[in-house]
């Protein structure tokens, strides 16, 4: 027991079936422990920040989209925030409710991604399939609308790029009923699967105090159990006329705060985004959103801090304006970002093999955490 | 919840000279100005004090203020002399639910600033991120490494000030189109 | 040794409901899309290729200048007095040859901030997406309709006109007149 | 596959070219190195599902450079990755084919400007085959670079690599 053996280093990525990109991992392991994890990222550093301090406040908008490619709505949501709140719009009602729709749409589109190949690593394929089949379906509701399948530039400041397509209430409703069939499959094809809660369950526990001081947000920090959610404690939009609940990580099948936990969190979460989604698509006021889109972009000199809760946790921009077209710095504050760097601390002790179901757990888009 | 006069005003007098101002004539929120050598301590208190609660630090950003003097070196480009780098901290506190912006400056130069990191731990990447992008040096950081940018590239080139300048090529590669 | 079996059974169960699912999903349509011989009906609010009616274009760089990548070109030669361009769809007086009208699908992000601005419509995108290619220098597309000839010719006849007009106002300025007595033209 | 039919109309035995044969199972089994850069990756992941399927096309996934024939350069190459990129190229046997998918792998794509740790279009490393235009390509889009590339190995012949 007291043979003391040298760790090995073993290097994961960035050409990796499941790092979920091109994240670079240096494992040090100690026959099949993990002693450390050393992350290396900047793989996909496509230089936004500088991009967006050439570009009109318009045009960054684009530029949003490729940052956390499952959720571009959400993207853009954050940014015409931080920007309409630097300006001082107020934008009208109908663009609220489709603003807030199409973010839940494509928080469940996101989800879809996120579980399936949170499953599809450890070795569960079908879920996989299952759920991209139903991410088309919400693709091509949301492509009839604005007409892009991913990177929409859907949201302006002060408006929408699209009114709503004639078929769009309709088609959200059907598929709102549909997908709640889908949950409950998912529910016994994967989240109670013996095997999937084996693998996961007890894995990769991140206590709440550490998930605080860490700065995790979204599905991260509600599977510790804490009960936090931008939509509801720091609301913004019109989040706070809905009725939803923020579930959170109870431990179920093991500790509160395991990789089980983060997963669960997730399938739940689309639950409440369906409820959203179904009181707001009867609610959407008649208008014009093109009305309040400004002829010129020209912020005051200032700064704003505005953050939104996309799928993947707060997404915050910090801009600051020197009272030009161009924004003068944005800063992003990207929830994989902040997210990522707990991984080397609930590795530790645990398998090689359960790095990946940690790392799945932790649902990080690459485009985000190098921006 | 406490607005950020308030805060400021219990700053100010726990710790005196530390804090040097409030700019309240931001849009939004107002920011508190702190000494770059001393911010740790700030930071110490605005998480320890059971009035703050400041337990969650949302957002660390560096600036370039590109409020020094251009002027041209010796092959002809523009490069700003003088002047600040800022940091930017956004905090929040989970528990009391209050905001508060704090900001500290250094000399362009030779920005030194304390690190946050045995404060808040997300402050690691952050401060390396800063470092990579802005060139600000932050004191007593466990692993002052480039982040986002490759290990081996220039000395001294941050990509994301206001005059930094396209290499060439690197490692053979042409970067311009 | 209990909990052994008792997990062995769980695991085995739980897979079973699995397969009764995907079993299930065996008498399902698929939804597979047969690709090249089944295509999909795409929306008409479809944002693919760009496509730039030429003949509406007046060439005023407004599409340039909104797009975030700068992968649109437009060069104009003014027209001289006599050439009659016509006039646009809606109503719209041309008065400058397009003598170039590039767009580099290499670059483009089909982000649609190049049509709104446009103010005779001319410029919009397709549900055109099947257009890859063996060489790269086959995603510049030129949608300008004069050849480069055409074009060279155009840009003389501005330069001559130009000239000549030049040259009259030099004529003009030659001529004394008491009040302003030297003033030469400079442009 | 246009190969067999005129063969079969006498006889049961097909004629062929070593060249054609090997062509035909060349193209008839394109195993792509499976792994994604960027936002073009969903979009390719999207293609591999349920809805559009490329195994269709015998386009399997291979997850190591060693068993596969082929590339999706899925997305924006940057400096760091180029160097990785270069390397699982070098590490795949031949004949081997390159698929550029999307804006920012033809020349840069939206960061072509001041993208300055962007690599301007990965044929700058390596020889590109077929450019799918888009950003991001939809799934049918890629499926029709694929076929091109198809029709690429299907008129190769054995001396050169067109």
């Amino acid at each position: 027991m007291a043979l003391k053996t040298e760790t090995m280093v073993l290097n994961m990525g960035p050409q990796h079936p499941s790092t979920h990109g091109v994240l670079r991992l240096e494992l040090e392991i100690e026959g099949e422990l993990i002693v450390n994890v050393k992350p290396h990222l900047g793989y996909l550093h496509r230089c936004f920040e500088k991009h967006a301090e050439a570009m009109q406040y318009n045009q960054v908008i684009p530029y949003t989209d490729r940052m956390d490619y499952l959720a571009s709505m959400g993207n853009n949501f954050g940014y015409v925030l931080a920007v309409e709140k630097l300006l001082g719009i107020q934008v009208p009602e109908r663009v609220e409710y489709i603003r807030v729709i199409m973010a839940e749409l494509q928080r469940i589109a996101s989800h879809c991604v996120a579980l399936g190949t949170n499953g599809a690593d450890i070795g569960a394929l079908t879920p996989f399939l299952y759920l991209f089949r139903d991410r088309e379906y919400i693709l091509s509701i949301i492509e009839e609308t604005c007409g892009a399948r991913m990177l929409y530039n859907y949201m302006w400041v002060g408006g929408l790029s699209h009114d709503i397509h004639p078929n769009f209430v309709r088609r959200t409703k059907e598929f709102t009923s549909y997908f709640k069939n889908t949950i409950v499959e998912l529910d016994n094809l994967l989240t109670y699967n013996k095997i999937f809660i084996e693998r996961t369950a007890n894995i990769g526990v991140l206590p709440a105090e550490t998930a605080i001081n860490y700065g995790a947000t979204g599905p991260m920090l509600r599977g510790s159990g804490i009960k936090f959610d931008l939509r509801k404690d720091d609301t913004y939009s019109i989040y706070n006329r809905f009725d939803f609940d923020i579930p959170v990580g109870q431990g179920l099948q093991g500790t509160v705060g395991d990789s089980w936990d983060r997963y669960y969190v997730r399938v739940r979460e689309m639950e409440q985004s369906l409820r959203i989604i179904e009181q707001a698509i009867d609610q959407i006021p008649e208008g014009d959103v093109h009305s309040a889109i400004p002829k010129r972009i020209k912020p005051p000199k200032g700064t704003v801090y505005s953050r939104v809760e996309n799928p993947r946790g707060e997404l915050g921009y910090f801009i600051i304006s020197d009272g030009n077209t161009n924004p003068f710095r944005v800063k992003v504050r990207a929830p994989s970002f902040v997210n990522l760097e707990i991984l080397g601390e609930l590795c530790k002790g645990h398998l090689i093999a359960d790095v990946i179901a940690i790392l799945g757990s932790i649902d990080i888009v690459l485009g985000e955490v190098d921006r | 919840m406490k607005t950020a006069e308030e805060i400021f005003e219990i700053l100010k007098n726990e710790l005196g000279e530390i804090i040097l101002s409030i700019d309240k004539d931001t849009p939004t929120e107002p920011i508190i100005s702190v000494e770059p050598l001393k911010i740790h301590i700030v930071s110490k208190f605005l998480r320890d004090n059971s009035e703050l609660q400041f337990d969650s630090l949302m957002c660390l950003s560096g600036v370039d203020d590109a409020n020094g003097k251009k002027v041209k070196d010796n092959e002809g480009y523009d490069v700003i002399e003088g002047g600040t780098l800022s940091v930017y901290y956004h905090l929040y506190s989970t528990v009391l639910k209050h905001k508060i912006t704090l900001k500290v400056s250094a000399p362009r130069e030779d920005a030194k600033v304390e690190s946050v990191e045995n404060v808040w731990k997300c402050a690691d990447w952050h401060e390396r991120e800063a470092y990579d992008m802005i060139g600000i040096k932050f004191l007593n950081h466990p692993d002052l490494r480039r982040i986002l940018m490759p290990y081996d590239w220039e000395e001294n080139s941050h990509p994301l000030r206001k005059d930094f300048k396209v290499p060439e090529f690197y490692q053979g590669m042409k970067i311009p189109y | 040794m209990k909990e052994y079996l008792k997990n062995t059974w769980l695991g085995i169960y739980t897979i079973l409901v699995g397969m009764k699912i995907t079993f299930k999903h065996l008498f399902t349509p698929a939804v597979t899309i047969q690709y090249p011989e089944v295509k999909l009906k795409l929306p008409e609010r479809e944002r693919n290729r760009l496509y730039v009616n030429i003949d509406d274009c007046i060439g005023c760089d407004q599409c340039a200048r909104a797009c975030p990548v700068s992968c649109i070109t437009v060069d104009t030669v003014k027209s001289v007095p006599g050439e009659d361009l016509g006039t646009t769809s809606n109503g719209k007086k041309k008065a400058l040859w397009v003598t170039n009208f590039t767009i580099d699908f290499a670059k483009c992000c089909y982000c649609q901030l190049c049509v709104f601005p446009c103010p005779t419509e001319c410029i919009y995108m397709t549900d055109v997406f099947e257009f890859a290619t063996y060489e790269r220098k086959d995603l510049v597309y030129q949608f300008s309709n004069l050849s480069p000839e055409e074009a060279e010719q155009k840009k003389i006849n501005f330069a001559n006109f130009q000239a000549e007009k030049e040259k009259q106002k030099a004529a003009a300025a030659a001529v004394p007149k008491p009040e302003n007595p030297s003033q030469p033209s400079t442009n | 596959m246009g190969l067999l039919d005129k063969e079969f109309s006498d006889g049961n035995i097909v004629v062929a070219n070593v060249e054609d044969l090997l062509n035909w199972a060349r193209l008839s089994s394109v195993w792509q190195l499976g792994f994604g850069l960027a936002c073009c990756a969903i979009e390719m992941m999207a293609t591999s599902a349920s809805h559009y399927d490329f195994d269709r096309f015998g386009l399997i996934p291979r997850n190591t450079p060693r068993q596969a024939d082929a590339i999706i350069i899925s997305g924006t190459v940057t400096l760091k990755m180029a160097i990785r990129i270069k390397r699982l190229y070098e590490q795949i046997p031949d004949p081997k084919y390159i698929i550029s998918m999307g804006s920012c792998a033809n020349s840069g794509g939206p960061y072509w400007e001041h993208g300055y740790h962007v690599l301007k279009g990965v044929d700058r490393i390596i020889p590109v085959d077929v450019y799918v235009p888009g950003c991001p390509p939809r799934p049918e889009a890629l499926l029709e670079g694929l076929l091109k590339l198809q029709e690429k190995i299907r008129n190769e012949s054995l001396r050169k690599k067109l």
